[in-house]
């Protein structure tokens, strides 16, 4: 596997919520922040739209790390929305880590729209993390 | 006559050559086939697309872990592929598929079949207890001896359906007397000629040797009638199929797993046949007591009108049944009699259209659609 | 009709084409087989390349559009325009964000290129996916009910009464007029509290657009933005009144902290130690005198009474207090005023000067704490510590505690009847503490005044001007709502009725059908998160241009 | 442990049991229905064959004699009979449910989600020995039966489901009424109300609720500690057997998506899984793609999705019954390894399935403050 | 009564948080608005902070969604670069004279790239920063402003100033930089008005005793803003002119209470929130507070308050107070009951007064509405409403009425409004 992670480009798929994270997203561009190419955000209204089935799927489907990004709490456009964006990210942890899986390929990450820095920042430790790690052993894997 | 191919290497290996050559050339972009899955040799089937995981495949495998007709339903009823794919599948499985398509709940379109005559599978307790690689001498031995290996599953045990009539290809098993040495391909349509084309290997005119497989069928059919007049005791009215079906702990396995319940939402299941209290009143005052969750002879019996018309005896019911009812003998035995009277072979012909409709489409808003 | 997807890339002058390379992008995208047309254009949110690209869907005859550019929030609209104008419907397209989070966060070329394949490959999977959304009108009333009569509530209802509109004003009390009628005047100008009020009853009172409910409370308000169900309910009275109403404001007050609950002070246990209003009616009264008939010769007033009970700054006792003072100073000239307060809040711009007005002989300010009331002979004195924490005390005649102001005892019910929520002080909760303070989590539905949170006359009747302002700005009479597009809908047929979605909606846009046993998105209120959609288990709710199978899509690409 | 707080309070009554537990309950139901406290009662009755156990409604009181109170094998989980009876409706029967510990915790979670309606309901539970998976009873019934007998004489798991035999909840009391067999005399057992409907339905049958708890209650605590430390060292040595991509992959290796597991599952309560629906069908093209990407996949696809994703779904709520393992046809330990999650699961919310009808299931609640340690580091 | 149609249009001045309230809620009732902007960008003061008290939203998440929708909204006509020059008429008919100051860059073509920054040589103290940090004579205030193009300082640019300088124009791919453009005057007719111009902080400078502008590490209330902004000069940062993490800090708050003669009400709050952000960026900080009255009024602010004092921050009360240089640090000396004491600290943060614009009474003159002693626009009444004044048709809101929250700016806005639209519905 070693030799494998030298040239190893991992995939990270980011689920963004619109308003705050996203927008650090942007403000990232703007500010011209060099963010990992590693990266590849979906857009979603809200933090609290990331179903657990779909990061699951992302998971097993071989994505190297999977980022959920929203509001900080309190700033959450819909109220509340993180707070249980929290909470399902609680039992999806457990739950993947209960089975003996790498927990440490989902990250959880409050953004605001003014973090474009923060964002690079996040991007790249998670970036860096991963690259640690190696490539997701599931991608390989033929019968999930 | 019908032209043919012939390798010099055993069944499975020759088929797999075979499969090998329709991947490299680029004929199909796909191939279903039974696969080893891991070192304990767990068999399921997979969808390959690169010729070296062909390696692990076991295409003639005595299991059946889903009926290749749903699997077939599951990969096309979102949309054909844009490149064919090619399935190896049992006669039952391709049966099966037929009347999946039949119900639009799948397409041929850009799907290659190749099947065989069949010698049965085992049962799946079998697969898990991992008993069937060391009977798989046995297996092939019974054969090529157009005989019923031991321990099949009961509803191979009493088919007479082990023909396939559809396939694009059949390969020649029952009653070869040479699997281990050359692998017959029949290449029965056009499509199966056209795959054949260009394969380096000796091509032959040939036609299944019918003798072989009537000296199987006779056995089967007495295996069959065995089966039936078993069951006929036990079935005797309407007590018999409450003892039959008393055990029964309503998980529907056997609808689930059936190639030909496809309905996203069995009607047993849907809000209609959910009771109210009123209903719980009412019996309970025709009679002290109600079983609970209600519903156990009306789910078997309501299956059996959807769809023993189609029923294609592949047993795969038997096998899910957490707690062993004979569930495909009972579809067998009635799906037989129903299909005699309309003179129907549920799986024989792609055209021609179910003499009675039972089952309902259900719609749904789905805004995915 | 088969599919004929056009994709359009953006070289956004230098900013894309010099950091990708978008030829290389074309070729990678261009294989399916339903993917029409693969262009690129110098700038497509130019006016030319506007033009271009409807051109291009009508000469195509594109049935989806993949546009990658820049981002969403900069782009998004201006191509549903563009939609729109060439004759598809704008829901079938998707704008990949090749700039902002790619051509300017990545620095090496290749990497830039590879990853902007992804996006547009993304794109062009989701956007098979995705499905006309067709814009929904709903007729809206344009009728306001206003409960409570105090000044809010007068405020707002004259307002609101114009010619097109009418409104039901629902007071629980035998008379309109709330607290401000008791007060003899207002701070900070001294104004007559009844000038406030009168001409604004007399003006209630005369419009016909007006409906004025006294000793009425309103019974049952059902529905939502645009359409409720009102049921009015006179006291003693069995009979409803029945009216719909697009619109409530909900003006219903606020109420004094009991100073019984803080023994210390000795009110009720003590002769002449009264409450604000106690204080504020006896002034109306015309006479400020002691139990005995006296006249007071030293009066304390005791701020912040309550303060630490209820945890908050009630922001005017320390004016309605200074106001106490001048009151004193007009009945009685030579009286000794004595203020025991904390810390003098006195914000904003007139106030100081209120103060410094206030301020002068006989009227002393004793910055105190651990404040007791105790008898002593036919007088009360008031022992307190001063600010070095030493203990010290002072006699008085009379005692006028001011104490903070709370929420009103019925104002849980009244949430619980509009289904808004209450913060923990028990005052109704604004939708967004600053950029939304009178609107509530429930669309439609306004609050105002000190039922908000404690505040001056003028706040108070700012936040009722507020309320109309949002009201006659989004109900407007024979214009149609148009709900957001992109909303949560539950499938009928897979609900099991587990209720997950309702208890995190934070908009009560969920509703439980009782007979099918099913919940039921209203969309003209979801404002389309999506919350719903991850808490049902059973896949039954989706969310319209969210759905799995269009983020599935993408992660397909994204991995 | 938190039942000492909850039960130290309680009293509880004591009843003779001269001819045997089963027949005391019956007496005790008969007489309630007779007097009308109860219209109907929900009690497991063994099949006319003989070879299993199912779950009646019972108005004729006269049935009751050949009821099972304690029946050895659990073919339905008990929750799902209740589900079936008041999901529309709480109807106009007064209606008692005799059931498993784990059956009620089951059935007052699915009243938080609506699934149950217990108004007119009364919940009795009963300390559990646990039961036999069904395909070990069918194998020989009457052989089971003795197994089973003997097993409750000695308190004896090791004939019982794996699950049952890790249980530290086969007494835990979380409906109205728990009928207590450990610690009791000779000839009598206990009869524990936990709610003020538990208290009102035996002062109906005139039961008084005098005596104290400890005997029953300090046996109740040795054993569950005792399971408690088998659970955990059973959920290691689990994890170790089937954690981690391999094992795990090997584990569900003969799985044939069948969904028994769900199907049967008491707290799987959707009318269609989500699992099954169309968000998890894929064109032919988007599954040729992932097998391109891997060179072949397994078809049916989604094996280990469907596990991962029902456990997200439903591990907060688990009573790790093991109604899933019997159910399945290869013999996979689905029961236990969703009961390890579970405990993993509900412990993140310090959560307990069944454990209070008050309690918010953990995914429709939240608090503000809480679970920082799910947040990223950064700063 | 038969329906009447009515589609005069409003000018709002000022497109802050009040201004931007008001011209969406009129827009969505289909009142075409004149939004006139001083600077180049929306938003107003608010943007220039990172998180608002007491609940500490995130301002730019809060904010930039309706900046978005003002921009897109097509019946607001946004005027940036803009000052009012003449009002005549009243009520319903309003003619108002605009100086339209060019931009130099195209609204339409510029795409927001900033490849024209780089290239100007010109460079000096950005302003929306509080001089911190440098920007370019073609620029825009801060990264994320909208509407995200940039403007030309013709004081300063090259070009401007008799020199040959093309450097924008030539990196510019988007022909967007026009040095043609010329001022404009606009004369628009307006049904009614609305004066939402905001504040300013009271300047530091006039009283030397806190030695603002004269001692290293004295900051004023903006300037920390921005210190502490994570799109601001430092990216967040807090660090000392030295470099070095400050160890302690003082917030001195009521700078300027006495010369103005009113509380500016919200300074109590925004200095506990500034200690919230010293503590959440160096939770080991020595923080002192030195307030006279603590006011902070309303439902929601007294938590705030209590979690920060369980901070540990010294809450110091006092009568007189004074800021000096010593050695390494900084001293505050304060008298509290006459007693004399004193504390040294690495920083210092000053809670200045709010007052009104410079221009504000020039505006009130314009409009025809008269103006307190200190310089806030005059409501008619404030028994009666206090965003009428004296003039029918003219409206005030926001801070340029008196110093307030966001919240009760964001009230007087829609209530502007309300007074708009209720007197239309009546006609």
């Amino acid at each position: 596997m070693t030799e494998e992670t030298e040239d190893f480009e991992p995939r990270i798929v980011g689920f963004l919520c619109n308003w705050c994270s996203y927008a650090g997203a942007d403000l990232a561009g703007n500010s011209k922040l060099p963010v990992s190419p590693s990266l590849t955000t979906i857009r979603v209204m809200c933090s609290s739209r990331v179903d657990p089935v779909l990061v699951e799927t992302a998971f097993l489907h071989g994505a190297d790390g999977v980022l959920i990004a929203g509001c900080h709490p309190g700033d959450c456009h819909y109220d509340e929305g993180n707070y249980y964006a929290r909470r399902r990210f609680t039992v999806l942890e457990k739950v993947i880590e209960g089975l003996g899986l790498e927990s440490d390929r989902l990250q959880l990450s409050w953004i605001s729209a003014s973090e474009g820095q923060r964002f690079a920042d996040v991007v790249n430790e998670f970036d860096k993390k991963i690259r640690k790690m190696g490539p997701n052993p599931l991608r390989e894997k033929k019968s999930l | 006559m019908t032209k043919a191919l012939k390798i010099n290497k055993n069944a499975e290996q020759g088929i797999k050559e075979f499969l090998r050559f329709l991947l490299e050339s680029g004929k199909v972009k796909g191939v279903f086939s039974l696969k080893k899955i891991n070192k304990e040799g767990a068999v399921a089937y997979s969808l390959i697309t690169d010729p070296k995981d062909l390696e692990d495949s076991v295409p003639f495998y005595p299991v059946m872990p889903v009926t290749a007709g749903s699997l077939l339903s599951r990969f096309t009823l979102k949309g054909s592929p844009d490149k064919p794919v090619v399935a190896v599948m049992r006669p039952c499985e391709l049966r099966g598929f037929v009347e999946l398509v039949k119900r639009e709940q799948g397409s041929f379109e850009n799907v290659f079949t190749i099947s065989m005559t069949c010698g049965g599978v085992y049962p799946l307790d079998m697969a898990v207890d991992k008993k069937i690689e060391k009977n798989l001498p046995k297996y092939w031995d019974a054969v090529k001896k157009s005989e019923i290996p031991a321990d099949v599953r009961t509803a191979c045990k009493g088919c007479t359906e082990f023909k396939p009539y559809t396939a694009d290809i059949t390969v020649d098993l029952v009653g070869n007397k040479d699997i281990d040495k050359q692998c017959i391909i029949l290449l029965n349509t056009k499509n199966g000629e056209s795959l054949a084309d260009g394969m380096d290997a000796e091509f032959l005119e040939k036609k299944l040797d019918t003798k072989k497989l009537d000296v199987l069928l006779d056995k089967r059919a007495v295996e069959k009638k065995k089966l039936f007049d078993e069951i006929d005791k036990k079935m005797n009215g309407m007590d018999g199929l409450i003892d039959i079906f008393g055990r029964c702990i309503g998980c529907h396995g056997c609808m689930r797993v059936c190639p030909i319940c496809y309905c996203k939402l069995c009607e047993f299941e849907s809000p209609d046949s959910e009771y109210k209290p009123s209903n719980y009143n009412s019996e309970l005052k025709k009679r002290g007591g109600v079983r609970v969750p209600p519903g156990t002879m009306y789910f078997q019996l309501g299956r059996l009108t959807h769809i023993s018309i189609s029923c294609v005896g592949c047993g795969a019911c038997d096998d899910v049944c957490p707690v062993g009812i004979p569930v495909s003998t009972i579809f067998k035995k009635v799906g037989e009699s129903v299909q005699k009277i309309f003179n129907y072979i549920p799986g024989k012909d792609v055209k021609e259209s179910i003499p009675l409709v039972t089952f309902e489409k259900e719609e749904f808003i789905e805004f995915e659609e | 009709m088969e599919r004929k997807i056009g994709v359009y890339i953006c070289e956004c002058g230098p900013n894309i084409s010099e950091k990708i390379d978008i030829d290389k992008v074309i070729d990678a995208v261009s294989l399916p087989e339903d993917v029409a047309v693969v262009k690129r254009y110098k700038l497509l949110c130019s006016v030319d390349g506007k033009k271009f690209l409807e051109d291009e869907i009508k000469k195509q005859g594109l049935t989806h559009l993949v546009i990658a550019a820049c981002s969403p929030k900069q782009h998004e609209k201006t191509f549903m325009e563009v939609c729109e104008n060439a004759g598809i419907n704008p829901y079938l397209y998707q704008l990949a964000n090749i700039r902002e989070q790619c051509a300017w966060v990545t620095d090496d070329k290749d990497e830039a290129t590879k990853k902007a394949i992804r996006l547009v490959k993304a794109a062009i999977r989701r956007v098979r996916y995705h499905f006309p959304l067709e814009k929904k009108e709903i007729a809206c009333n344009p009728d306001v009910l206003v409960i409570g009569g105090g000044v809010a509530g007068l405020e707002a209802s004259l307002q609101l009464a114009s010619s097109d509109r009418r409104v039901y004003l629902v007071e629980k009390t035998s008379s309109l007029g709330g607290m401000v009628d008791n007060f003899e005047k207002t701070f900070p100008n001294m104004q007559p509290g009844s000038n406030l009020i009168k001409q604004k009853i007399l003006d209630v009172n005369k419009n016909e657009n007006i409906k004025v409910f006294t000793d009425s409370i309103v019974e049952e308000l059902l529905g939502f933005f645009g359409s409720f169900e009102v049921k009015v309910k006179a006291k003693e009275q069995d009979a409803f009144v029945e009216f719909d109403v697009g619109a409530v404001v909900l003006a219903t007050g606020s109420s004094f902290f009991d100073p019984k609950q803080t023994p210390q002070y000795g009110y009720g246990t003590l002769d002449n130690v009264f409450t604000a209003i106690e204080f504020e009616k006896m002034n109306k009264s015309g006479k400020i005198s002691l139990k005995n008939g006296k006249t007071p010769k030293n009066v304390a007033i005791v701020h912040c009474v309550g303060r630490n009970e209820k945890g908050y700054c009630s922001q005017i006792c320390c004016m309605y207090s200074l106001k106490f003072a001048r009151y004193l100073k007009e009945k009685i000239p030579d009286v000794n005023v004595f203020h025991f307060y904390s810390d003098m809040c006195i914000p904003g711009k007139s106030q100081q000067k209120f103060y410094d007005q206030t301020k002068g002989k006989h009227i002393n300010f004793i910055r105190s704490s651990n404040i007791e009331v105790t008898k002593k002979g036919d007088n009360v004195q008031i022992n307190y510590s001063d600010e070095d924490g030493k203990a010290n005390n002072l006699p008085a005649n009379m005692v006028i505690l001011s104490p903070a102001i709370t929420p009103t005892s019925d104002s849980s019910q009244l949430a619980e009847l509009a289904g808004i929520s209450q913060d923990d002080s028990g005052f109704f909760a604004e939708e967004h503490e600053k950029l939304n303070p009178i609107s509530t989590s429930t669309e439609g539905i306004y609050i105002v005044g000190s039922a908000q949170g404690p505040k001056d006359i003028p706040d108070t009747l700012i936040q009722a001007e507020a309320a109309t302002g949002k009201i006659l700005s989004s109900l407007v009479p024979g214009r149609k709502i148009e709900p957001e597009v992109k909303v949560a809908h539950i499938s009928e047929s897979f609900c099991i009725g587990c209720k997950n979605c309702m208890s995190v909606c934070s908009y009560g846009t969920i509703t439980f059908d009782e007979e099918k046993k099913v919940c039921v998105v209203n969309e003209v209120i979801c404002r389309g998160c999506g919350n719903c959609v991850a808490a049902c288990p059973s896949g039954a709710a989706t969310l319209k241009h969210f759905t799995f199978k269009q983020l599935y899509q993408e992660i397909l690409e994204a991995v | 442990m938190s039942k000492s707080k909850e039960t130290s309070t309680i009293k509880t009554a004591v009843l003779p049991a001269k001819s045997g537990t089963k027949k005391a309950i019956l007496d005790f139901l008969k007489n309630a229905m007779d007097k009308k406290n109860f219209d109907a009662v929900i009690i497991p009755m063994r099949v006319p064959a003989g070879d299993s156990f199912v779950y009646v409604l019972i108005k004729d009181v006269s049935l009751l004699k050949d009821a099972f109170p304690l029946s050895p094998v659990m073919s339905v989980q008990g929750a799902r009979v209740v589900s079936s009876v008041t999901r529309l409706g709480k109807g106009d029967m007064k209606i008692a449910a005799v059931m498993r510990p784990c059956e009620i915790r089951a059935t007052i979670e699915l009243a938080k989600f609506g699934q149950v309606d217990l108004e007119n309901v009364t919940l009795i539970s009963m300390d559990c020995p646990g039961v036999m998976p069904i395909s070990d009873f069918l194998s020989d019934p009457e052989k089971g039966m003795k197994l089973f007998d003997d097993a409750v004489t000695s308190w004896d798991d090791s004939i019982m489901r794996p699950v049952c035999k890790i249980c530290d909840k086969s007494s835990m009391i979380a409906g109205d009424i728990h009928i207590g067999t450990l610690g009791a005399k000779k000839d009598t057992f206990f009869m524990i109300p936990k709610t003020q409907k538990g208290n009102d339905t035996l002062e109906k049958s005139d039961i008084k609720i005098d005596a104290d708890l400890d005997e029953w209650h300090n046996k109740v605590t040795t054993l569950s500690e005792e399971k408690k430390k088998k659970r955990n060292s059973a959920n290691k040595d689990l994890k170790v057997k089937t954690g981690g991509i391999d094992n795990l992959i090997d584990t569900f290796s003969q799985c044939i998506n069948c969904h028994n597991c769900m199907k049967v599952c008491p707290i799987c309560f959707c009318r269609l899984c989500y699992f099954d629906s169309e968000n998890v069908k894929h064109s032919a093209e988007n599954y040729l793609q992932i097998a391109e990407n891997k060179g072949s996949i397994r078809f049916l696809p989604d094996t280990i999705l469907f596990q991962t994703g029902r456990m997200m779904h439903m591990s907060v709520s688990c009573v790790s019954c093991g109604s899933c393992e019997d159910a399945c046809p290869a013999s996979i330990p689905v029961g236990q390894i969703f009961s390890m999650i579970a405990d993993e699961t509900q412990k993140a919310f310090d959560y307990v399935s069944g454990r209070d009808i008050n309690e918010p299931t953990p995914l429709v609640a939240y608090k503000k403050d809480e679970l920082h340690e799910m947040e990223d580091a950064h700063d | 009564m038969e329906e009447k149609e009515i589609h005069s249009d409003v000018l709002v001045i000022g497109a802050g948080l009040a201004g931007i309230e008001a011209s969406l809620l009129l827009s969505s009732s289909d009142r075409k608005v004149h939004l006139v902007e001083k600077t180049s960008y929306t938003g107003g003061t608010v943007i220039k902070f990172e998180e608002v008290f007491s609940n500490m939203e995130c301002s730019t998440c809060m904010v930039s969604p309706r900046q978005q929708e003002l921009l897109q909204d097509k019946n607001i006509n946004l005027l940036t670069l803009s000052e009012v020059e003449e009002v005549k008429g009243s009520l319903g008919n309003f003619t108002v004279k605009i100086n339209k100051k060019a931009r130099y860059v195209d609204l339409q073509n510029c795409i927001g790239c900033n490849a024209c920054f780089e290239p100007c040589p010109v460079s000096l103290k950005n302003e929306f920063e509080e001089g911190l940090s440098e920007r370019k004579a073609i620029y825009t205030p801060c990264a994320g402003a909208l509407p995200n193009v940039p403007m030309i300082d013709t004081e300063h640019c090259l070009r401007f100033n008799g020199k040959e300088c093309t450097a924008c124009q030539e990196a510019c791919m988007f022909e967007a930089i026009d040095f043609n453009q010329k001022d404009e005057q606009l004369k628009l007719n307006v049904e009614a008005i609305i004066a939402a111009t905001g504040f300013t902080l009271f300047d530091s400078k006039q009283i030397p005793k806190y030695g603002y502008g004269k001692i290293d590490d004295v900051y004023s209330a903006f300037e920390f803003e921005r210190l502490y902004a994570s799109n601001g000069p430092t990216e967040g940062k807090l660090r000392l002119k030295n470099g070095k993490t400050p160890k302690s800090a003082a917030i001195i708050h009521c700078v300027g209470r006495d010369q103005k003669g009113y509380c500016s009400s919200v300074c109590c709050l925004y200095s506990l929130k500034f200690n919230h952000y010293l503590k959440s960026k160096i939770p080991e900080m020595e923080i002192d507070e030195f307030y006279t009255d603590l006011c902070i009024p309303g439902k929601s602010h007294q938590k705030f308050y209590e979690k920060m004092k369980e901070t540990g921050t010294n809450l110091i009360r006092f009568q007189d107070i004074n800021v000096d240089k010593q050695g390494e640090g900084i001293t505050v000396t304060y008298t509290n009951g006459g007693k004399k004491s004193s504390r040294t600290v690495d920083m210092v943060i000053l809670s200045p007064a709010i007052e009104p614009r410079a221009d504000s009474s020039k505006l009130a003159k314009i409009l025809g509405i008269s103006h307190d002693d200190y310089g806030f626009f005059k409501e008619e009444d404030p028994d009666v409403s206090s965003v009428t004044t004296s003039k029918p048709g003219v409206f005030i809101a926001g801070c340029a009425q008196g110093p307030k929250n966001i919240q009760d700016s964001v009230s007087q806005a829609s209530a502007a409004v309300g007074k708009i639209l209720s007197q239309s519905g009546d006609k």
